[in-house]
C-alpha cells in the first residue's frame, strides 16, 4: 500500500527532516509510528497526502507515483487516502456536519447518501448533538473527532491519521483506538502517528519508530519505547 | 463524477454572507468604481451630444455673382444636393441676405444707417451631415466645372469659418482624447480596485482552499464557488452602481436642465440601456476573472 | 511602561513586508485612487484657468455722443477709474472705433463699401477685475449724475453682452458644480476604496490582534503598528500616485499643448506643490483613521 | 490567587458549558485540572484570563474582579497570568524567539533584558536552533512549546496550562512537568488542564475534575481516574 524509497525530506534544503526513509506498509496493516517531538512524524505523513514534496526518493501509494504526480491529479490520490491531521484542518466557515460532508460532496455522492453517512460517522465519533457546531464552538478534542470523522467517512483504503488522540481523554482515546481497530479489521490500512505510550503497549502492533528523522526502528507487535 | 451546481451556488451564497465584512467590501469596491466608470460615461456621452450639436452647426455659405443666372445657380444647387455628405442647402436672396445682417447688427443701428442701398450679394448656405467632410466639400465646390458663371472669386466668396473649424477639432479631438484617455484610466483602476478586494478576500481564506484542496477537492470544485461569489459580488455592485447612476439620470440631471435650459442636455434611452448592460457584465466579468486570478496561486497545494 | 517608537515602527514596516500580497494591495488602492482624485483636480484647475481666461476678456463698453464735450468725458472716465472693481478703462475714438469695424468685418467688403462717413460713436471700454461685478459697474453708470451729458441713451449705449454674460455665468457655475461634485465624490470613493482595503488587511489579521491582545498587550501597544503601517501604506501610494501625476503633468500636457497651442493651459507650480502636499498629507491620514476605525471591533477582546 | 464563585458559562444561553463552578486555589498551589473531552476544561481556562465573560458568577484573581474589568484595564490582568493555549496561539509572522519576546515587549521590558531571556526561556523547553523559525515550519510539539515559553517568560504568579504536553512524547512530556513543577517551587500557582492520566498518577497533586461542566471531585493528591 505504502512503499517509500530512501526519501529525505529537508525543508530548508540541508537539514534533513527526514533523512533516507525506507518503509513498506502492506494492505490491510495497522503501523503506529512513534518517535519524539521533532522526529518528522508529520513530515512523513505530509508526504504520503502530497502536501509536501520530498527532496529526494520514491513514494508510492497503492502502485501510484506520489512524487511525480502532476498536481491536477493530486485530489484523486487524497480522495483515497483519509488523513486525521495534527492540526485538524477544519474548515472555519462550515459546521461539524458540513465539514464531514465535505469529504463526500468532494468525490460527488448524492445528497441523500450524504444525509446518511456523515451523520453515521459524527456518531461514532461521540459527536451526537454537535452537529451543527462550528470548529470554533467547539472544545479542542471534539474538533479532533470531527477531522477524524472526515478522514474516514469515504471509507479510505488508507487511513492516516497524525496523533488523532493528543485532545482527547484517555476513555475516548480508547475508544477512538477501538474505532481505528475496527476501520483497519474491514481492510483499511492505517498508519497513526502517536505519543500514547499506553495505547501503543496495550495493543501491540506495527511499531515504526522515527528519530531526528531516521528509521531507527519497525517491529511487528512491537511497543512505544525500548525503556519500557 | 457529478457536476453539482446547486451545491455551488449555495456554497457561493453562503460564504458571501458569512464573510459579509470580506463580501461587503468587495461590493462597495465594486459598487463605488463601477459607479464612477458610469459616471464618468454619462459625462462623456452629454459631452458628446454637445458636439454634434455644435458641429451641425456648422455651415458653408457660397456667396453668388449678382449676374449668375438663374438656370445656372439652379444646375449648381442640384450638383450640391446630390452629394451624399450634404444633408440640406439654403438659397438665400439678396433680400434675405440684408434682413439677416440686420438681425446681426440691430445693436449697431448706425452702420446699416450709414449703408446704401443693398450691397449684400446672394448666396446658398450648405448643412452637412458630419462636420468632418466640410474642407472635402469645399474642395468638390471649387472644382466644381461652371464655378466662374456663378461665383466671382473661388477664394473669397466660399466661406467655412476655415480656422476656427480646425480650432474647434483640435479641441474636440483633444478633449475627446483626453476622455479616452480618462475612461480607459477609470476602467483599469476599476478593474484593478476591484481585483484587489477579491485578491484579498481570497487571500484571507488561503488555508481553507489548501484545506479543501488536502481533503481531495478538485481545483473546480474548490473553483466554483469561489467563480460564482466573485460573479455575484461584481453583479450586486454593478446593481448598486447602477442604481445610482439612475438616480444621477432622472434627478440630478433634472435639477442641471432646469440650471441652463438653454443648453438642451439630454441622455438617450437606448445609450443608458447599453450602459447599464455594459456595466452588469463588466461587474460580472471582472469578478470572475479577479477570482480566478487570485485563487490560482493557492490551488497549486 | 516604556514606550517603545523603534519597536512599532520596526513592527509596521515588518509586517508591510511578510504581509506583501496585502500591503501590496493596499498601496496600489492608495496609489489608484489618489492618482484620480489628482488627476481630476489637474483637469478642474485647468478648466479653472480656462474661465479665469475667458471672464478677464469681458468687457463693458460705453457709447458716447459725437457732441459729449472732452472735459466731461475725461470726469466721467476719472469717475469709473475710481472704482475698485475696474481695472483699466481704454477710450475709443471715432476713427479707432472704424478701423476695429474694419477688422471685424474683413470677411465683408462689401458692407464697408455701401458705407458713406464714419457712423460710429466714439467709446470707452471698461475692463474689470472679476467680470462677476458687471452687472453692478453698470448700474452704477447707469446712476452717474452727469450721464446724459455723456450718452445719448442710457439703455442702448452701454454694451456688456447681458445675455451672453448669464449664459456663461451658468454655464460655468454648473459645471464648477458638477465638478465639484465629482470631486467630492472621487474623494469619498477614494477613502472608501483606501478604507476597505485596509479593513480586508486587518480583517485578515484579526487573530492575531486577539492573540496579541490575550498574551497582555494594552490597545495601543496593537494598535501603533497597525496604525503606521496604514499611514506607510497611504505615504506609499501617495507618493506612487504624485509620481504618475508629475509624469502626466510634464510628459502628457506637453503633447497636449503642442495639439493645441491657441489655449494657453498651463498648471502653475504653487499649485501643483499644494496638490502634491494634500495628496500626501490625506493618504497619511486615511491610512491612519483606515486602520484605527477597522481596528476597533477586533480590540474589543 | 484563583477564586470562582458559583461561575457559569452558557456558550448559547442555555445549555451551560461550566455549571455552577465553585474553585479556590491558593498562592503557590500546583491544581491538575482532569475530565473528558468537552468537560469544560478549556472554557475554565478562558474565564480565567477572561477570554470569555461568564454568564453567572464572580471570579477573582488576585483579588480583582475579573468578570466586571474594563476592557481596557484586562491587559494588566493578563501580563500576570501565563497561558498555554490549547491550540498555541502564536503569531504566524513572528518567530519562535519572535513570539517568546513578545511578551516582553508588551511589558516594556528593554530589549536588552529581553535577548536575554527569551533564549533561555526557549533553550529550557528545548528549542535551541530553532529560534529563527516561523511557527509554520515548526512540529506541532514543538510549538506548543513556543507557547509554554511565552506563558512563562515574564515569571508570571499565575500560570494557566490547556494540555500544555498534549502534542508531546512522554520523554519532553516528563520535562515539561518537572519544569512546571519547579516554576511552581519557585511561587508560581499552577492551573494545568491535561489528558495525561500517567503524570496525574506519578505526580499526586492537587487534582479538580469536571464532568459536563459540573466540578465532580476535588482532591488533595488526587489521581486522574477514580477507576484507577
Ligand atoms: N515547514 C517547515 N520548515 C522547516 N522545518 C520544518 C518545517 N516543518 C517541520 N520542520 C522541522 O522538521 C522536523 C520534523 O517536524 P515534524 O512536524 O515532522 O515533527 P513531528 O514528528 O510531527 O513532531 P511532533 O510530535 O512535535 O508533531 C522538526 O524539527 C521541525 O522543526
Ligand atoms: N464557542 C463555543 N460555542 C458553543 N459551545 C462551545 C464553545 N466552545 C466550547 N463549547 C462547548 O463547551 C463544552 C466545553 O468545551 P471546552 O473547550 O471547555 O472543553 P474541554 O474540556 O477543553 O475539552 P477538550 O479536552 O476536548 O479540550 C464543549 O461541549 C464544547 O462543545
Ligand atoms: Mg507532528
Ligand atoms: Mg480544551
Amino acid at each position: 500500500m505504502i512503499k517509500m524509497k530512501n526519501v529525505t525530506m529537508a525543508y530548508d534544503g540541508v537539514n534533513p527532516a527526514l533523512d533516507e526513509i525506507n518503509l513498506q506498509v502492506d494492505r490491510g496493516e495497522f503501523v503506529f509510528l512513534v518517535g519524539p517531538s521533532g522526529s518528522g512524524k508529520s513530515t512523513l505523513i505530509k508526504l504520503l497526502i502530497r502536501e509536501l514534496v520530498p527532496t529526494k526518493g520514491e513514494i508510492f501509494i497503492a502502485g501510484h507515483d506520489v512524487v511525480h504526480m502532476k498536481t491536477k491529479k493530486v485530489h484523486l490520490l487524497r480522495r483515497n487516502v483519509g488523513c486525521v491531521f495534527q492540526d485538524f484542518k477544519l474548515l472555519p466557515n462550515k459546521t461539524a456536519y458540513e465539514n464531514v460532508a465535505f469529504a463526500l460532496e468532494v468525490i460527488g455522492k448524492p445528497e441523500h447518501a450524504i444525509k446518511v453517512q456523515a451523520p453515521e460517522v459524527l456518531k461514532l465519533v461521540g459527536l451526537n448533538g454537535k452537529f451543527d457546531r462550528y470548529p470554533g464552538e467547539l472544545s479542542g478534542g471534539e474538533q479532533q473527532r470531527v477531522s477524524l470523522a472526515r478522514a474516514f467517512v469515504n471509507r479510505p483504503p488508507l487511513l492516516l491519521a497524525d496523533e488523532p488522540t493528543g485532545n482527547l481523554d484517555p476513555n475516548i482515546s480508547l475508544e477512538i483506538m477501538s474505532l481505528l481497530d475496527r476501520i483497519n479489521k474491514t481492510g483499511t490500512t492505517v498508519l497513526m502517528a502517536t505519543h500514547d505510550r499506553e495505547m501503543v503497549n496495550n495493543v501491540r502492533k506495527r511499531v515504526v519508530a522515527l528519530e531526528h528523522g531516521k528509521l531507527i526502528r519497525d517491529q511487528a507487535r512491537g511497543v512505544y519505547g525500548y525503556e519500557d | 463524477m457529478r457536476i453539482k451546481p446547486i451545491y455551488f451556488a449555495r456554497e457561493a451564497i453562503d460564504n458571501m454572507c458569512k464573510n459579509f465584512a470580506m463580501s461587503s467590501a468587495a461590493i462597495s469596491t465594486a459598487a463605488l468604481s463601477l459607479f464612477l466608470v458610469g459616471v464618468f460615461l454619462l459625462m462623456f456621452f452629454i459631452w458628446n451630444s454637445f458636439t454634434v450639436e455644435t458641429l451641425s452647426k456648422l455651415e458653408i455659405e457660397v456667396f453668388l455673382k449678382d449676374t449668375a443666372a438663374s438656370e445656372q445657380v439652379q444646375e449648381f444647387q442640384n450638383k450640391i444636393l446630390s452629394w451624399d455628405e450634404v444633408d440640406t442647402i439654403k438659397y438665400v436672396s439678396k433680400d434675405e441676405a440684408l434682413e439677416r445682417l440686420k438681425e446681426k447688427l440691430k445693436d449697431k443701428p448706425e452702420i446699416l444707417q450709414a449703408m446704401t442701398g443693398n450691397p449684400l450679394p446672394p448666396s446658398i448656405r450648405i448643412f452637412l451631415r458630419d462636420a468632418h467632410s466640410t474642407e472635402m466639400i469645399v474642395g468638390k465646390i471649387r472644382n466644381y466645372p461652371n464655378l466662374e458663371s456663378v461665383v466671382e472669386n473661388s477664394k473669397q466668396d466660399i466661406k467655412y469659418g476655415a480656422e476656427y473649424i480646425d480650432k474647434l477639432f483640435s479641441i474636440i479631438s483633444i478633449i475627446g482624447w483626453v476622455g479616452l484617455s480618462a475612461a480607459a484610466l477609470l476602467c483599469f483602476a476599476s478593474i484593478v480596485l476591484i481585483i484587489n478586494t477579491l485578491r484579498l478576500n481570497i487571500f484571507a481564506r488561503r488555508k481553507e482552499v489548501a484545506i479543501m484542496r488536502l481533503v481531495g477537492a478538485s481545483k473546480w470544485f474548490v473553483r466554483w464557488p469561489f467563480l460564482l461569489e466573485g460573479m455575484l459580488q461584481g453583479l450586486i455592485g454593478a446593481t448598486i452602481a447602477i442604481g445610482f447612476l439612475y438616480f444621477i439620470k432622472v434627478w440630478v440631471l433634472r435639477k442641471v436642465i432646469e440650471m441652463i435650459p438653454f443648453l438642451n442636455i439630454s441622455i438617450s434611452g437606448p445609450l443608458f440601456t447599453k450602459l447599464m448592460l455594459g456595466m452588469i457584465l463588466g461587474g460580472i466579468l471582472i469578478g470572475a476573472t479577479g477570482s480566478s486570478i487570485a485563487l490560482r496561486r493557492f490551488l497549486k497545494v
